[in-house]
């Protein structure tokens, strides 16, 4: 652990909230049952990825490329919502619902 | 100079081509172009006897030349005394094969297609001598076999085609590993064959197994064993061979008894013995051992059989015994009883198995005795005397009566096998084998054509000259060399000869 | 004269494959072409014999290499490693054994002419005669084991085809196969004996294995633990057991009886049976070397031959009553071989030959007119088929023993010889008990059989009025064979001085001098052996004499004057009756047990066993494996297993397929838990790896 | 400056080329409506791709990084650009003969397609984590619209709701996996990255394992190997078929190659023979045996059981990313010569075997094995090329799939350790005979109910018989291939 000892000691406090919004994400996209809710876990674990960029461009490098990449990270974020709303606009006009466990027409 | 081992090798492929070029609605054209395709390799298999030299070990009418250089791969083609006998045997049978498969009426294209390819496959086997080509040609004959019984078997056909396509390939891949293996493990990384019996090369190297370090000349040797194992078949790997002779069609289990078996011990004889020679003394004893089991185990389950079919591919696994009883004693008789036995089964059993086909067409059961307990046939003897006659002659050829091929080679197996003091007790077990032999083959005649007869089979019209002209050559060879064996027996003997110094 | 000699192998051969492939459209089906080439082989073979006879020796070889095989010296000069070479031996006992064979094949040939006319298979029949003439003379002609054995399981074929000539009866066709499988056993051991031949000796030549015993070689090598001249001895004898019917190896003979009359008469009678002996023969030295063969080959000549005399007491039907009398004969000869009467024994070997021959003819031609077999229905002949009945008597007062016959020259020099044998050793004296016992049996049941077809009155009325005698072509060799039943024709020294300058010709004796010479086995006896020996000669005179006019006299008694009612005895015996009558349970035994029980149903549970197991445990199914696990494991597994079981190790791998694809539920959701689980695993072992 | 950005240019040239034709196409899409439907579009994707393709011959040879480090050019880059744009043209190509993409929509699709290929292009090229990221992203999401085009058909819809989760939820732990690894080395630029990471002299902390594990995690998803593979088989049953062929084939050998430059450029170095060897601390080796062996396990075994043809061919698809893994076992120049070659073979094949199934859902509508019975004989072309195409797939010689497991096989046996892992292949090969030859059965040993007698349009034999071409050649003489594969390996950076 001692890599992480030698930043300045605000640091933690940005990577802390990075892994908590991480692991909540992840946790979302596997239990919600309803389909936006997903796509909230999957934009959740995209923004802790963007803070930590950001953090460590501040406290780790000094330099703005960390910044670009939260910026791209939020330009990807957003088409894939796009996307992702119409899929599941569809999702509903076939099925009438968007419960996940619908989408299990083809299994094992 | 003329390239004979190709030309025999390309031509069958050839003819596939022509076929599948030929017009959907002819049949007839489809076989005569077959038959020109096996004939003219056989016409060029006959000069190949005559002018082949029986005094030297040396390779013959051979072909090399680099085909893929950055693995020092060659396309290396050429004959001995060990793979003269098996390539004219091969001709023999493809040429009778084709003429016997005349009666095929659906899908004759893709049949007679399959078995030229099949053919090329066979001669590509037993000339090849380089390990990559070699292998190309022993899987290459995996396809044409899985579609001919397949499409054109009995009723299990399906079950049994994709029994024999799993085993074999089963088989084969634990020798692409040996091929590797053998690659990367010999000094100047080398396929070819002679090469690799250079020296001795793998016997000090270990390889790392699950945690152990295994020499690697056993290991290559236990793999290529199993893999040709399978093929011959040798005890443990044998149960699928009643599944695919019985649903095979008639040609094709004859090409099956009478050359693929042989492509087991053939690779035994010209890989695992000149290569690895220290793990096969270290193997020995235990090849022995299945042979003796092959021999009493084949003719134990041959006499319990109902089925015709079955009943003589079970012999073929006892008689394939023999040939593993006289390899594995490494005496100069034990070894040229061993081929000839190869040859000598070959043409038996090819007869037997034509002979199982004509009367297949014409009743369409080869029972025995029914399953429900009642007669399958009886007393055909008098309805179908020619037939009759000939099917003695097989019989006692593959019973091993003197006067005819099989006992020449059974004599020579354990005159051989033994004046080898290690395996006297081996041979004494494995001789029960001749009288079992007969048991089971004159219970079968007798139950077939012997007896009052059976009123089913009162008009059975008798073996048409078809059929006899396929039989013909097989009868003649098999009392010519019973008589007098030297023509075939004089193309081995130098080579086994030099194989053998390695033993000594 | 070796290569001549080759001839008359070949003779018969050529007309084999002549009447095989055209016999059918040949005139007459091409009987003559059989006749002619066993006439022409007896032409060949007499000037030999003449050469024996004027001469009193005669020898000439003449070899072939049949089979090279190339071996490699260490200079890589290809050298004959194994070289088979094969050849033909003319030498005293060949030549009088050809001549004997080419002979009583002529007459058998000539008689069958008239016996098989109008048969549905004829010109098959010939063929199937000529072949086995062929394989006979080949046998006799080969100066090593590997022809002769060729030649020997030949003639088994040639009977197995024989025998079972009526294929439409079920007992002909089983009788056939018996007796093929039984003579295999024999054979299969003997050919072992070769093997082990090669092995000692690398050669199965006669005169080289005479000689190499002669120098002593390899008397300690050792096979499969045994002593290597005993083992190779006591195989060669199995072979002899399997082929002359010796104890316990007997079966097949009296079932062999299935086949046509000329048949039994020429194949198991005269010749092939008497192979087996011939083979004894010829191994002579090397028995008398391995010590421990011959008495055993005694007692199982002694065994058999009074085993089979007391069945043949009770047959009922002709055929059978001979067959078990030439098993008996046959065990004569075997014993006397083993107690190293070899001449004699050789000699009884020629004269049972002539005389059984014509015994069998005579029924042949008795079963011809009256079409049965069973003597109880025949009687009264006498006046009817005055030829064929004085033939049968001369016959049988010739094996019966009678003096003045060749019979009794032969088998009082083999009883002669057992008891100077046990005498010697002080021994083994069961061996000439039996060998008087069975003369005394013989004698027996032989005047019984002629009394029951030929004396007394008509038994059965309508086959008695239909009984003629045969035509001139089936009594003529009759007669010959009658003839060559008179000792005059073999005479030689009985011991007794006054007979013996009575006997002009003593060829025999000489040529069979001359052949012990060639064997190196010519034994100069010590003064008293010699004194023993002939005091041993004049015993066995007596008592044989005793013992033959003992049996006919019983004989005549319950049999001509019926003054001991025959019945009585029977009842009176009983337990002892059936049990001769059922040829003391061997075919039981063999079939029943051995065969039926014992073989065929290993064979049915090894075949269900490979099919059912090996193809499903190992190849096909873990079925029964899962079956037994389900018990246990109760419901839940029900499901699991049940839907796995597809089909062996396709079995396992489907249901590894099954349990994997079952992971693959289609809620995407449930992919993402176990995609984090792994990750978080790895992360553990990560963390575990850096510890 | 402006001369450098100009060359930079040139050496993006094929990407820029593609941009192009993109726009071209949104040009005509605009103006041109009755554009829309017929071929046009189909025909200036092959023609954009082909064009490329020139342009990556003339790109230069020598490896150089330009645009500041974060995009490389170099052996691996040519080879993989050759690959995506022969594969876009192909599957442009079939997906034009297939019924399953409506007429109207066909702009749309080769829209859709040129996007992609460029963003497999950017992944292929990328030696920045941001870059391939973007690459990375593009085909991704690009490829949850092309999986969901049969609008109205449920099973598509469903399977690009379960490609968009999945993706989502992998590129989410890639990024995030990013981030770690740039705080801890401070750079995005791989060169950097390997660096910092030899710097450290094998001491590498726990974050680093955690980057390590989560960025495989994303690459995994992408060529779907072991613990990613679950979105696969329902992907490619639910996507219509022109789709699935070209998403087995595309955006995985994209992930290859991403997954490729990663583990040569950033865990090793390369040493002097031209092998390359892990930065002591890492040693990969038998993670990468246990991965590939698992991937091959499970794509083999749940094959077995299956009827969906597509399905089957899934999961065939996950046994091959198994068999390719072993190749990168042992990092040396015979393991990398193995892969590329079984990339080559596996392209051709497997476009081959779902080309004969889209032809057979053109026809019967369904790709179940029932729909296949007896097409050998009323089809004969048709069931000779997928005779050709399956026993390629398993490994039986004189075909290219042989060759490629030849390849592989051997460079596992030549470094000695993993001789398990070679039996274990040898193992899966012929468990996968099973499965492939299932379809064989169906085509050739079960007779045709009805005989009539199909014929194959001339459209997609010449397809099929192009594929199948080369992959008999490529089974009996592959010389050409490895003197290319010798050279595409000897200048990587």
């Amino acid at each position: 652990m001692n890599h992480l000892i030698q930043f300045s000691s605000s640091l933690q406090g940005y990577l802390a909230v990075g892994a908590i919004l991480f692991a909540l994400g992840i946790f979302c996209v596997m239990t919600r049952k309803n389909a936006i809710g997903i796509l909230l876990g999957i934009e959740l674990i995209l923004n802790a990825a963007g803070i930590n960029f950001v953090a460590f461009s501040k406290f780790r490098t000094g330099l703005i490329d960390g910044q670009i990449v939260a910026l791209f990270i939020m330009l990807i974020a957003a088409a894939e919502a796009a996307v992702a709303l119409a899929v599941i606009l569809r999702f509903y006009r076939l099925k009438q619902t968007i419960d996940a466990d619908e989408a299990s027409i083809m299994r094992n | 100079m003329f390239p004979i081992l190709s030309v025999m090798t390309y031509i069958p492929l050839l003819g596939m081509i022509a076929i599948l070029a030929a017009p959907r609605n002819n049949p007839n054209l489809v076989r005569w172009i077959s038959v020109v395709a096996t004939a003219v390799p056989l016409a060029l298999g006959i000069y190949l006897y005559m002018s082949f030299d029986r005094t030297t070990p040396a390779m013959q009418f051979v072909e090399q030349f680099d085909w893929i250089k950055p693995f020092n791969i060659q396309y290396y083609m050429g004959i001995d005394g060990l793979s003269v006998p098996m390539v004219l045997l091969t001709l023999l049978l493809s040429f009778l094969c084709v003429i016997a498969s005349w009666g095929i009426e659906d899908g004759v294209k893709g049949y007679y297609a399959m078995f030229l390819f099949l053919e090329t496959g066979m001669m590509g086997v037993f000339c090849a001598l380089d390990f990559f080509l070699f292998f190309l040609f022993w899987e290459i004959m995996l396809l044409p076999m899985y579609f001919l019984i397949g499409i054109w078997g009995g009723k299990e056909k399906v079950y049994a085609a994709i029994k024999f396509f799993l085993y074999t390939l089963f088989g084969s891949v634990l020798m692409l590993l040996v091929m590797v293996g053998m690659y990367y493990y010999s000094e100047p990384h080398t396929f070819n064959l002679l090469q690799l019996a250079q020296g001795h090369q793998f016997v000090g190297k270990t390889v790392a197994l699950f945690g152990y370090q295994l020499p690697v000349d056993k290991l290559f040797w236990i793999g290529l064993f199993i893999g040709f194992a399978i093929k011959v078949p040798i005890w443990p790997f044998h149960t699928w061979l009643p599944w695919a002779h019985v649903e095979a069609p008639t040609a094709v289990s004859v090409i099956l008894a009478g050359v693929l078996l042989k492509m087991g011990t053939y690779g035994i004889l010209r890989m695992n013995y000149p290569i690895l020679p220290e793990a096969t003394l270290w193997a020995s004893n235990f090849m022995m051992i299945l042979g003796v089991i092959n021999i009493l185990y084949g003719a134990f389950c041959a006499m319990a059989q109902k089925d015709l079919k079955k009943l003589v591919a079970y012999s073929s696994v006892s008689h394939m015994g023999y040939v593993i009883l006289g390899m594995a004693s490494f005496t100069t008789a034990g070894v040229n009883g061993a081929v000839l036995q190869m040859f000598n089964h070959g043409t038996s059993t090819a007869m037997l198995f034509l002979l199982v086909g004509v009367i297949y067409d014409r009743v369409h059961h080869r029972w025995i005795v029914k399953p429900d307990g009642s007669k399958g046939f009886g007393g055909i003897a008098s309805v179908v005397p020619v037939y009759t006659g000939i099917m003695a002659i097989g019989l006692f050829a593959s019973l091993g009566l003197p006067g005819l091929s099989g006992f020449i080679s059974e004599a020579l197996v354990f005159l051989g096998a033994f004046s080898n003091p290690k395996f006297q007790t081996y041979v004494v077990i494995g001789s029960l084998g001749i009288l079992l032999g007969a048991a089971y083959l004159l219970w079968m005649f007798m139950r077939v054509f012997l007896g009052p007869l059976n009123e089913e089979h009162k008009d059975l019209e008798d073996i048409n000259w078809r059929e006899i002209l396929t039989l013909a050559p097989l009868c003649v060879l098999v009392i010519v060399l019973g008589v007098y064996p030297m023509p075939v027996l004089n193309l081995m003997g130098s080579t086994i000869a030099k194989l053998l110094t390695l033993f000594s | 004269m070796a290569q001549q000699a080759l001839l008359i192998a070949l003779f018969p051969l050529v007309a084999f494959v002549i009447q095989a492939l055209f016999g059918k459209k040949l005139p007459r089906h091409g009987d003559f072409v059989s006749v002619l080439a066993i006439f022409g082989s007896f032409a060949v073979a007499t000037p030999i014999f003449m050469k024996l006879l004027t001469q009193g020796h005669v020898f000439d070889t003449f070899e072939v290499s049949w089979m090279t095989l190339p071996g490699i010296e260490a200079s890589g000069r290809l050298n004959s490693s194994v070289n088979l070479v094969v050849g033909v031996l003319i030498n005293n006992i060949t030549a009088i054994m050809l001549f004997m064979v080419t002979l009583c094949a002529s007459l058998i040939h000539l008689f069958s002419v008239g016996y098989m006319h109008g048969e549905e298979r004829y010109h098959l029949f010939f063929a199937y005669i000529s072949l086995f003439s062929a394989g006979m003379l080949g046998l006799v002609l080969s100066d090593n084991l590997l022809t002769f054995f060729m030649c020997w399981e030949l003639m088994g074929l040639c009977s197995y085809l024989l025998i079972g000539f009526y294929y439409k009866k079920p007992s002909a066709i089983n009788a056939s196969i018996k007796a093929f499988m039984t003579t295999r056993v024999g054979d299969t051991m003997f050919f072992l004996g070769i093997a082990g031949l090669y092995y000692v000796y690398g050669t199965s030549n006669f005169m080289a294995i005479y000689k190499a015993i002669q120098a002593g070689v390899a008397h300690d090598i050792t096979i499969a633990g045994f002593p290597a001249l005993t083992l190779i001895g006591f195989l060669v004898m199995m072979g002899t057991v399997g082929k002359s019917a010796q104890f316990p190896l007997q079966v097949w003979l009296p079932d062999a009886m299935e086949g046509p009359t000329p048949v039994s008469a020429l194949i198991h009678a005269a010749t092939m049976v008497a192979a087996g002996v011939f083979l004894l023969i010829r191994m002579f030295p090397l028995l008398e070397a391995s010590h421990v063969v011959l008495p055993v080959v005694a007692y199982v000549g002694a065994i058999t031959a009074f085993l089979a005399a007391c069945i043949a007491i009770v047959q009922v039907d002709i055929k059978k009553v001979l067959a078990y009398s030439t098993i008996s004969q046959l065990g004569y000869m075997v014993m006397g071989v083993g107690v190293g009467a070899f001449a004699p024994g050789f000699m009884h070997l020629i004269t049972h030959a002539c005389f059984k021959a014509c015994l069998f003819l005579c029924s042949g031609s008795v079963i011809h007119s009256v079409h049965t077999q069973d003597m109880r229905e025949m009687g009264g002949l006498k006046s009817k088929m005055p030829i064929t009945f004085a033939t049968m008597f001369i016959a049988t007062l010739a094996i019966s023993g009678v003096p003045g016959f060749s019979g009794f020259v032969s088998k009082d020099r083999i009883l002669g010889g057992a008891l100077a044998y046990s005498m010697e050793h002080h021994g083994h004296y069961l061996i000439p008990l039996l060998g008087f016992a069975t003369a005394g049996i013989t004698a027996f049941y032989m005047f019984r059989m002629i009394y029951m077809t030929f004396f007394g009155h008509a038994r059965d009325e309508h086959k008695h009025h239909h009984a003629h005698e045969q035509p001139l072509t089936m009594t003529i060799p009759l007669m010959i064979l009658a003839g060559l039943s008179f000792a005059i024709v073999f005479a030689g020294p009985t011991g007794i001085e006054s007979v013996d300058h009575v006997m002009p010709v003593k060829w025999f004796d000489q040529a069979l001098e001359g052949a012990q010479q060639e064997m190196g086995i010519a034994e100069h006896l010590s003064p008293e052996a010699e004194a023993v020996h002939h005091q041993a000669h004049g015993l066995a005179l007596m008592l044989s004499l005793a013992v033959a006019g003992l049996g006919i006299l019983i004989s005549s008694i319950t049999y001509l004057k019926h003054l001991i009612n025959a019945e009585a005895i029977k009842k009176m015996v009983g337990p002892l009756y059936t049990l001769l009558w059922n040829k003391y349970y061997f075919d039981e035994l063999y079939l029943g047990v051995l065969i039926q029980k014992g073989l065929l149903n290993f064979n049915r549970m090894l075949a269900m066993f490979d099919d059912k197991v090996v193809d499903r445990i190992f190849v096909d199914g873990w079925r029964d494996v899962t079956m037994v696990i389900k018990s246990f494991i109760g419901k839940f597994d029900d499901i699991v297993v049940d839907r796995v079981m597809v089909d062996g190790t396709a079995d396992v791998t489907a249901g590894g397929g099954w349990i994997v694809r079952q992971f693959q539920t289609g809620k995407v959701q449930q992919y993402l838990v176990l995609t984090v689980m792994v990750i978080i695993v790895a992360l553990f072992y990560a963390n575990l790896g850096l510890k | 400056m402006l001369g450098e950005t100009l060359h930079n240019i040139k050496l993006l040239a094929p990407e820029v080329c593609l941009t192009l034709f993109l726009c071209l196409l949104f040009v005509v899409d605009g103006i041109l409506p009755k554009m829309r439907t017929n071929r046009f579009s189909m025909i200036t994707t092959v023609v954009g791709c082909l064009a490329a393709l020139v342009l990556t011959c003339k790109v230069g040879q020598t490896p150089e990084a330009y645009f500041g480090g974060m995009v490389v050019n170099d052996g691996l880059t040519k080879f993989f650009r050759y690959f995506f744009y022969f594969t876009a043209a192909v599957s442009c190509y079939l997906a034009f003969g297939s019924n399953e993409i409506e007429k109207q929509s066909r702009m749309e699709f080769s829209l859709l397609l040129l996007c992609t290929t460029i963003g497999m292009g950017i992944m292929a090229t990328a030696s920045n984590l941001l870059v391939l990221y973007m690459g990375i992203e593009m085909v991704s999401i690009i490829s949850f619209v092309m999986a969901g085009f049969k609008r109205d058909n449920l099973r598509s819809n469903e399977a690009s709701f379960k490609y968009l989760v999945f993706g989502g939820v992998a590129s989410g732990l890639m990024i995030y996996g990013f981030s770690l690894m740039y705080g801890l080395t401070g750079s995005l630029n791989y060169p950097q990255i390997a660096a910092y990471l030899t710097s450290t002299q094998g001491n590498l902390g726990l974050v680093f394992w955690l980057a390590l594990v989560l960025i495989y995690g994303g690459l995994a998803y992408k060529i779907s190997a072991f613990p990613m593979h679950f979105w696969a088989p329902d992907v490619y049953e639910g996507a219509p078929t022109p789709v699935a062929t070209f998403f087995s084939v595309g955006p995985k050998a994209a992930g290859f190659a991403a997954f490729i430059r990663i583990f040569l450029t950033v865990f090793s170095v390369k040493t002097a023979e031209g092998n390359w060897q892990m930065i002591n601390g890492i040693s990969l080796a038998h993670v990468i045996a246990i991965i590939s062996a698992l991937t091959m396990l499970v794509g083999n075994l749940s094959a077995i059981g299956q009827t969906n043809v597509k399905r089957i061919l899934a999961f065939s698809s996950i046994a091959h990313v198994g068999y390719m893994l072993m190749g990168l076992v042992t990092l040396d120049r015979s393991g990398l010569t193995a892969i590329i070659f079984y990339l080559i073979a596996y392209c051709a094949m497997n476009l081959g075997a779902f080309w004969v199934v889209s032809v057979v859902s053109n026809i019967r509508g369904r790709e179940d094995l029932d729909a296949f019975r007896g097409l050998g004989w009323s089809m004969p072309v048709l069931g000779t090329c997928m005779a050709v195409f399956i026993f390629s797939l398993t490994g039986i010689p004189m075909f290219s799939g042989f060759i490629g497991k030849f390849l592989i096989f051997g460079s596992v046996i030549k470094s000695g350790g993993f001789l398990w892992l070679a039996l274990l292949g040898v193992l899966n090969s012929v468990v996968s005979l099973y499965y492939y030859v299932k379809i064989l059965k169906s085509m050739w040993l079960d007779k045709p109910e009805s005989q009539e007698s199909l014929s194959l349009s001339f459209y997609h034999a010449v397809g099929l018989v192009g594929l199948a071409i080369p992959t008999i050649v490529l089974g009996l003489y592959f010389t050409p291939i490895l003197e290319f594969a010798e050279r595409t390996l000897s200048n990587i950076l």
